[in-house]
């Protein structure tokens, strides 16, 4: 236990001082690749621990994105209408996009409208009992319906195009590497709490019953928990976690667009948790940036085929690593615990010992 | 006294079977009721209506002075209804401590559970539990490697520890060697001290030793009901259920 | 991880070292070139890439630019418009090119543009687009709406008739256009019968072809993208709509798309578009010979692969003019820089960054081919704000 | 007839059977006796083929079959009614009846084959086009067990086939089993609790402890009351 | 009058594309649960073989260019459904335990794939001219059916009617429903699981290559041509209800009928923003899709 707190701390220190060994370049990408790390936790969170597979948390994600960036849009066209309200044909700033000029409301709502949207659909659908495939295609359905939306409605989010072109955030010029870095720092920390913060979920007594949720919905009930709220709660949260990364994303990438929402990057996030390890918080945090990374690395090396690598690394994930990354470590320590641990009894100590992290 | 457990002409249909058809029961305190009847009789299907598993169509379900009838499962289970399946329906991916833990009676709420710590005495009873049903040897392992009538123990274990007011148990002894099934019926009846226990059975040797109030249900009605001495004589009871020799020990 | 992080932290470290302010050290100097190599948008970006390779091979064939040759940095956009931004940072940031051709969604242009701004990079964008945009960093060398939708509506008022029916997949070029077409109608005469806008990748049009037959319009306007151009054409002629019934007139499909559909299928509809694969003239004679030689004989070019072509070329002509790879520099000498481009001679507008182009409107052929209707017979010069008509004034 | 030799046999993490040798004749009962969790359904899963030894040897019929996947030992004659009922559920009854017929490899006549089954269990006739998972628990397991005496097997594995059945079909199975083990020379192992029943139609018997044989011979040499103290804890 | 029937004819030729796009995903998806996310990969594979069938043909038999669509259904069906048996024997059949897993590979087999047709048959589309006997369409009542949409019409019921008498008719499709719901058991009984596991597979495949071949009549061939069918596929079956061949019809049919209709009375984005949203809606409203299959075990 304390030699894996270690290694967890070792870790995020290594993060807090990439800027020192990383260049400005690397470290813009590192910074984009913890945002997709928050955004893993979320979903090992309700994919691993509670077996809701979502495939629509782009939808959250840019929810949240595109509240910062209207906020961002607003402050870099300095009190004129955005670019592309006027080639649109827009006179007037729409009524809903007033609220963004202010910062708080701007990330609060990047926070609350995605975990609303959540709440509201996950309520309905888990309270009606709709689960496995079936959840995960409607949420499908739901980002089709928001991307369609984002795109037709150009003149109130800029269509295809999105949101970009942004000058500075609070004052600060976004291009400047200082600004940059303090985006990144902030980025570490915010993971670093969700990540602590789910682990404190999953190491209670909270996270047995999403385990028990995962293996049998049912007969949760006839224990006398309410499924649906369990499920509710942890969905809101990680569209909250989602949200949190996409505010993060739009600061440090400077652009969001519907493309970003789609349905390829809402599947390649759970690809993400799966090759880190569903059932583990840190292994999706690792798959997140190690799947992100060797596309980068494929697709710079070898950008005709990358296909192919990046294909491979999945079926390959899936065919020898089972539970991903950190299944990899675990049945490392297994096969070791087992050499060391023949000699006692299995069961006579009643210690509460948590499966996975 | 008042009962415990009220049904007043429960039907259910499934489409248009009549799988259960104005079924009367009621079940004091304290008290063992044995639920027997061919397969198919619609024993199981009760059980389902009690715990809010099936709807009845018809008909009502009162547990003290609740209405239960159209009331959610988890709602049921917190007013202290416990159910037992006929197939061992435990958490596989969780070990026989955790599995326990669960099912312990405390505030089901997201933020109690949230908050909740295991507590000295809970994991005394915990302990107590286990040794009871022979499963503290196997409290680390998880739940899905145990065999058949582990599980069956495990899951009785899981009702226990929620001390319910009425328990439902349905076929608990199913795959359970003859010593076993003596230390199951006397659990019961040790149960039975704090609540009351229904429990649908085939095994007419642990009827006769457990049993005090039997009834017999056949094709979606109560046939009779009484000692299992009266129900032995019952003609219509040993031709539709008991057969021949049974009659005859 | 932590493993990981740090061998590329080592080999970073090293090139932090070595790193001075571009690539042109030693005697070679790297572009970029990045355009969606897979994804959707690779049905037409990837020839645009072999358009610039083979430009870049003329140069260094040549004799190289400043006594340098070009190494040409392929990067791969995936039709993700934030893969577009990250890989034009890198390509700014690690490669230190000295400029970048690429894009062809405007979006994809979008995504770029603040990325070069912040890092004072060089952008040649090739492909027509909807205007509205001048950025100090993108040189534009597709055509602007001026140079393209302007002419031809005026065009087909005049020759096929007065009812437009607006059809575009629903993103800005398509809408940013039909709201220029739609001003330019009222100010001209004409008449609008019907607007509709697909989703991309909309496979299945026999809706909105129901409500061509019902409005029967003189021309469909098409500014569908990609994909949706196929099925759009193949359900027409099933639904017997034929060019004579209703003429279409498409802006974004080049024999490149044609030959993808098939020209059957499109025989007798319309284009507009600076340049033609069968466009005569002495130097694109020698461009479809060369590229066909290298790519294989059953490829064809098309404007936005002609486009992509001369970019590289104006590029180095401004390089030669300025002396120096020098990103401020070559902007400078860009400056009514022309070249003998296969469509004709182009010249770089210094003002808008835009290019002076010949406008032609063509029939297509069974076999895939352009027959010229019409062309402007000199260049035009750009006009991304459309500032020179009135009917534009309240456009923006 | 069937021989298990020196198998060791188990779960991924554990080691459940070991080192167990039994024996099964043609037309004698064998039954298998034992606590909870000693191993009986691991044996029994050994036998059809879904679990792989990791040591000893099974033989059918003097050929051995280790290797071989259940498909093909069941056409090899051996049939199989799982603890659980194991009852394809959205497929009706019927369907579920007909999937016996895959053990065969030669023609047989089906509706003669059904009509003795549903005159031993006539239940399943009224239920055929029900789904199988709708069954009660009781209806399901003689589901299970007709399905099984579909395939006309010569050695037959039943695991607990009586769980949840009503006592007036019980005496009917168990006259079935010594039926058609007497009169069709079937080899059968039954795995069952109540030692009552067992004795009641068994020829040998076997008692298992730990994953090990503590105890076998032959029911008509043996007194019951001897064995049950292996059966108690 | 016209108009009504008109739409009403293109919400069926809609609906018949949609169900030729998800028929093999009923049986490879709804049947066997595996989330075949490379299904419009297959359908992709069908469609260049018909390009390539076609081409074969312009160079040895061009008299005979008319007919080169019967061999191109056949072609289609077998290598897409080679394809899929391959597929079922490398990959998925490690993976029936873990259902949510085949997402993850088949999404690394569809980049794969996509890259492969990119490399062998080039970036741009290619085309496909339909046989001439294909072109144009009756004309009644003054509306025209054009003869490709009917041809498709009657090309995917055919293909539905024979995929249903498979599965419930005959001694193999019960063996593939029974090896779906229980591996094991199925094995027990005599079964050899993996045949019948890689034949279904190969068939849902088969079915894929055929919708391939057919929307080649109709739309782009290139190789990303999957990914514009894949949601929608997956729509239709659910909405359909999973595990029931006439839940896919009815899903497919509804679809195409509504949402032909919304596209008519408003634009083809909001017609396509509600469709979704009523597939919700809908959902929320019949959990289990328009026909379910439901039994009473506990989970
Ligand atoms: N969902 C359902 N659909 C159709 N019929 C059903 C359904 N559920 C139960 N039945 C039928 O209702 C009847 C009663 O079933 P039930 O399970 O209650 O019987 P039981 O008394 O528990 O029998 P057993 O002793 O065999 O467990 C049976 O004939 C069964 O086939
Ligand atoms: N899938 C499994 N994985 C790991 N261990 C298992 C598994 N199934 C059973 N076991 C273990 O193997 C041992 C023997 O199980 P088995 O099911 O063979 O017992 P059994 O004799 O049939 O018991 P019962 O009478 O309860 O059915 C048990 O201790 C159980 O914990
Ligand atoms: N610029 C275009 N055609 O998108
Ligand atoms: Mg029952
Ligand atoms: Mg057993």
């Amino acid at each position: 236990m304390t030699k894996k707190g270690w290694l967890y701390w070792l870790f995020f220190l290594a993060l807090f001082a990439a800027p020192f060994y990383l260049t400005e370049f690397r470290l813009s990408l590192l910074g984009k690749f913890l945002c997709f790390a928050m955004i893993a936790i979320g979903i090992s969170l309700i994919w691993g621990y509670t077996g809701i597979l979502s495939l629509g948390h782009g939808v959250y994600f840019g929810l949240g994105a595109y509240c910062m960036a209207m906020y961002l849009k607003l402050e870099s066209s300095h009190g004129r209408l955005p670019d592309f309200m006027e080639w649109s044909g827009v006179h007037q700033l729409p009524w809903f996009w007033k609220p963004f000029e202010h910062p708080l409301v701007a990330i609060s709502s990047a926070i609350i409208i995605p975990v609303l949207l959540a709440a509201f659909l996950s309520y309905f659908t888990f309270k009606n009992r709709i689960k496995g495939v079936y959840f995960s295609l409607l949420s499908q359905a739901v980002v089709v319906v928001f991307v369609t939306l984002f795109i037709g409605k150009q003149e109130w989010t800029g269509g295809t195009n999105g949101l970009t072109n942004f000058s500075t955030v609070f004052g600060f010029p976004l291009s400047s590497p200082f600004t940059q870095i303090i985006l990144y720092w902030i980025t570490v920390c915010l993971l670093l709490l969700i990540f602590l913060f789910s682990r404190w979920l999953t190491v209670s007594r909270f996270g047995r019953v999403l385990v028990a949720i995962r293996d049998g919905e049912n007969r949760v009930r006839f224990l006398g928990f309410n499924p649906t709220t369990y499920k509710v709660f942890v969905y809101s949260l990680s569209a909250a976690f989602a949200a949190l990364a996409g505010i993060m994303f739009v600061l440090q990438v400077g652009l969001i667009s519907p493309a970003m929402m789609g349905i390829i990057p809402s599947i390649e996030m759970v690809l993400w948790v799966a090759v880190g390890g569903r059932s583990s918080l840190i292994g999706a945090v690792i798959g997140a940036i190690v799947t992100n990374s060797a596309k980068s690395f494929f697709s710079e090396n070898y950008p005709d085929i990358w296909l192919l690598f990046l294909g491979g690394l999945f079926i390959g994930v899936v065919m020898f690593l089972p539970n991903g990354l950190a299944g990899v470590y675990q049945s490392f320590k297994q096969r070791k615990g087992q050499r060391e641990g023949k000699t006692h009894e299995a069961g006579s100590h009643v210690s509460r010992s948590v499966g996975g992290f | 006294m008042k009962p415990v457990l009220m049904c007043r002409e429960v039907s259910v249909d499934f489409d248009g079977f009549h799988a259960l058809q104005g079924v009367n029961l009621e079940v004091y305190p304290h008290e063992v009721r044995f639920l027997i009847g061919p397969n198919g009789a619609g024993k199981t299907t009760l059980l389902d209506v009690i715990c809010g598993k099936t709807r009845a169509c018809r008909g009502k379900v009162l547990f003290y002075s609740h209405d239960i009838t159209k009331m959610p499962e988890h709602k049921i289970v917190r007013l202290g209804v416990a159910r037992k399946f006929q197939s061992p329906s435990i958490f596989h991916q969780l070990t026989v401590w955790e599995n326990m833990e669960l099912a312990l009676k405390q505030d089901r709420g997201l933020f109690a559970v949230l908050r909740a710590k295991l507590s000295r005495e809970d994991r005394d009873t915990i302990i107590a539990v286990l040794q009871r049903i022979q499963l503290f040897d196997y409290a680390e392992q998880k739940a899905g490697s145990l065999s058949h009538g582990q599980k069956q123990w495990l899951e009785i274990g899981m009702q226990l520890i929620q001390f319910p007011q009425l328990l439902l148990l349905d076929e608990p002894i199913a795959g359970m060697s003859e010593a076993e099934r003596e230390r199951t019926g006397e659990l019961i009846h040790e149960i039975a001290r704090n609540c009351a226990v229904v429990i649908v059975e085939h095994d007419m040797d642990f009827v006769r030793r457990f049993s005090k109030q039997v009834t017999v249900m056949h094709e979606g009605k109560v046939l009779c009901e009484g000692t299992m001495e009266d129900i032995q004589k019952n003609e219509k009871v040993v031709e539709v259920y008991l057969g021949r020799e049974e009659k005859a020990c | 991880l932590s493993g990981c992080a740090a061998s590329s932290a080592v080999d970073e470290m090293k090139e932090k070292t070595k790193e001075t302010n571009t690539s042109e050290t030693g005697d070679t100097v790297k572009v970029g070139i990045l355009h969606s190599l897979s994804g959707t948008m690779a049905i037409s970006e990837v020839s645009l890439r072999d358009a610039e390779l083979m430009a870049i091979e003329e140069i260094n064939e040549s004799g190289g630019l400043l006594g340098k040759k070009i190494e040409p940095v392929v990067e791969d956009g995936a039709s993700d418009w934030p893969t577009f931004a990250e890989k034009a940072k890198k390509l700014l940031q690690k490669d230190k090119v000295v400029a970048i051709f690429g894009g062809w969604t405007s979006a994809s242009r979008k995504a770029m543009l603040p990325v070069v701004e912040q890092n004072n990079g060089l952008l040649w964008y090739p492909v027509q687009y909807e205007g509205m945009e001048s950025s100090p960093n993108i040189f534009y060398t597709g055509a602007t709406t001026n140079q393209q939708i302007v002419p031809a509506v005026s065009w087909l008022l005049e020759n096929r008739g007065k009812k437009f029916f607006l059809l575009g997949s629903d993103y800005v070029f398509p809408r940013t256009a039909n709201k220029i077409i739609k001003a330019q109608l009222r100010a001209e005469g004409g008449q609008l019968v019907g607007e509709e806008y697909t989703p991309l990748g909309h496979t299945d049009y026999s809706t909105i072809i129901s409500k061509i037959k019902e409005m029967k319009p003189d021309v469909v306007f098409n500014t569908l993208n990609g994909d949706s151009n196929v099925a759009f054409f193949k359900q027409l002629k099933d639904a017997g709509i034929t060019a004579k019934d209703v003429t279409v007139m498409s802006v974004s499909i080049a024999e490149e798309e044609i030959r993808g559909i098939g020209g059957d299928v499109l025989a007798g509809h319309l284009a507009v578009w600076n340049y033609f694969q069968s466009t005569d003239t002495p130097e694109n004679k020698v461009f479809v010979e060369k590229y066909k030689k290298k790519y294989g004989k059953d490829r064809v070019t098309d404007d936005p692969i002609e486009a992509a072509y001369f970019a590289v070329h104006l590029w180095a002509e401004a390089v030669k003019k300025a002396g120096s790879f020098d990103v401020d520099k070559v902007k400078k000498a860009a400056d009514g820089i022309e070249y003998k481009a296969p469509g004709g001679t182009v010249k770089i507008d210094g003002e808008t960054q835009h290019t002076w182009k010949i406008v032609r409107i063509g029939e297509i052929q069974p076999n895939g081919q352009f027959k010229e209707l019409w062309n402007s017979g000199k260049a035009i010069k750009p006009d991304p704000y459309l500032k020179s008509y009135p009917w534009a004034k309240d456009l923006n | 007839m069937l021989s298990v030799q020196n198998v060791t046999a188990g779960y991924e993490q554990s080691v459940v059977l070991e080192n167990v040798s039994i024996n099964a004749q043609k037309g004698a009962v064998t039954a298998v006796l034992g606590r909870n969790g000693v191993g009986k359904t691991t044996l029994i899963k050994s036998i059809i083929g879904l679990i792989k030894p990791m040591a000893g040897k099974i033989e059918w019929e003097d050929e051995d079959i280790t290797s071989l996947p259940p498909e093909e030992r069941v056409r090899k004659g051996i049939g199989y009614v799982p603890q659980g009922r194991e009852i394809f559920s959205t497929l009706t009854v019927e369907e579920n009846l007909l999937l016996g017929f895959e053990a065969l490899s030669k023609k047989v006549n089906p509706a003669q084959i059904l009509a003795e089954i549903y005159e031993l269990f006539p239940i399943l006739k009224e239920m055929l086009h029900r789904k199988g998972g709708d069954l009660s628990g009781g209806q399901q397991q003689q589901l299970a067990i007709a399905r099984a005496l579909i395939g006309q097997p010569k050695l037959l594995l039943l695991d607990e086939p009586m769980e949840g059945i009503q006592p007036s079909i019980v005496q009917l199975i168990r006259d079935v089993i010594v039926k058609i083990a007497k009169e069709k020379m079937v080899g059968i192992v039954l795995v069952e609790h109540s030692l009552d029943l067992a004795f009641s139609c068994a020829d040998y018997f076997y008692i298992f402890d730990r994953g090990t044989v503590v105890a076998q011979g032959r029911v008509s040499e043996t007194n019951m009351n001897d064995i049950q103290q292996f059966l108690t804890v | 009058m016209s108009v009504v029937i008109t739409q009403v004819f293109n919400g069926f030729s809609l609906g018949s594309i949609l169900l030729f796009v998800a028929i093999g995903l009923a049986v490879t998806f709804g049947l066997m649960g595996v989330i075949n996310m490379a299904h419009g990969e297959l359908i992709m594979v069908g469609a260049y073989m018909t390009y390539v069938v076609q081409q074969i043909f312009a160079k040895y038999a061009p008299q005979s260019m008319g007919y080169y669509f019967f061999i191109a259904i056949p072609v289609a069906f077998f290598v897409s459904a080679l394809l899929g048996w391959g597929l079922e024997k490398i990959l998925i059949r490690h993976l029936y335990h873990r259902p949510l897993d085949s997402l993850l590979a088949t999404w690394g087999v569809s980049l794969i794939l996509q890259q492969i047709a990119r490399t062998i048959f080039g970036a741009p589309n290619v085309a496909v001219l339909p046989p001439e006997w294909l072109d144009g369409g009756v004309r009644i009542a003054g509306v025209v059916f054009p003869y490709k949409r009917l041809f498709i019409l009657v090309f995917v019921i055919l293909s539905i009617f024979a995929l249903y008498i498979y599965l419930t008719k005959t001694p193999a499709g019960r063996r593939i429903r029974a090896v779906t719901l229980n591996r094991d058991m199925a094995s027990c009984l005599g079964i050899s699981t993996r045949k019948v596991d890689a034949y279904a597979f190969a068939i849902g495949s088969g079915f894929a290559g055929l919708a391939g071949c057919a929307l080649t009549l109709l739309g782009p061939i290139g190789p990303t041509i999957g990914t514009y069918y894949i949601v929608d596929a997956f729509m239709v079956v659910i909405l359909g209800g999973v595990g029931k061949l006439i839940g896919t019809v009815l899903g497919a049919f509804g679809i195409g009928l509504v949402s032909t209709l919304m596209e008519y009375s408003t634009s083809a984005t909001m017609a396509k923003v509600m469709m979704f949203a009523l597939i919700i809606a809908f959902l929320q409203w019949k959990p289990s899709g328009l026909v379910s299959v439901k039994t009473r075990s506990l989970d």
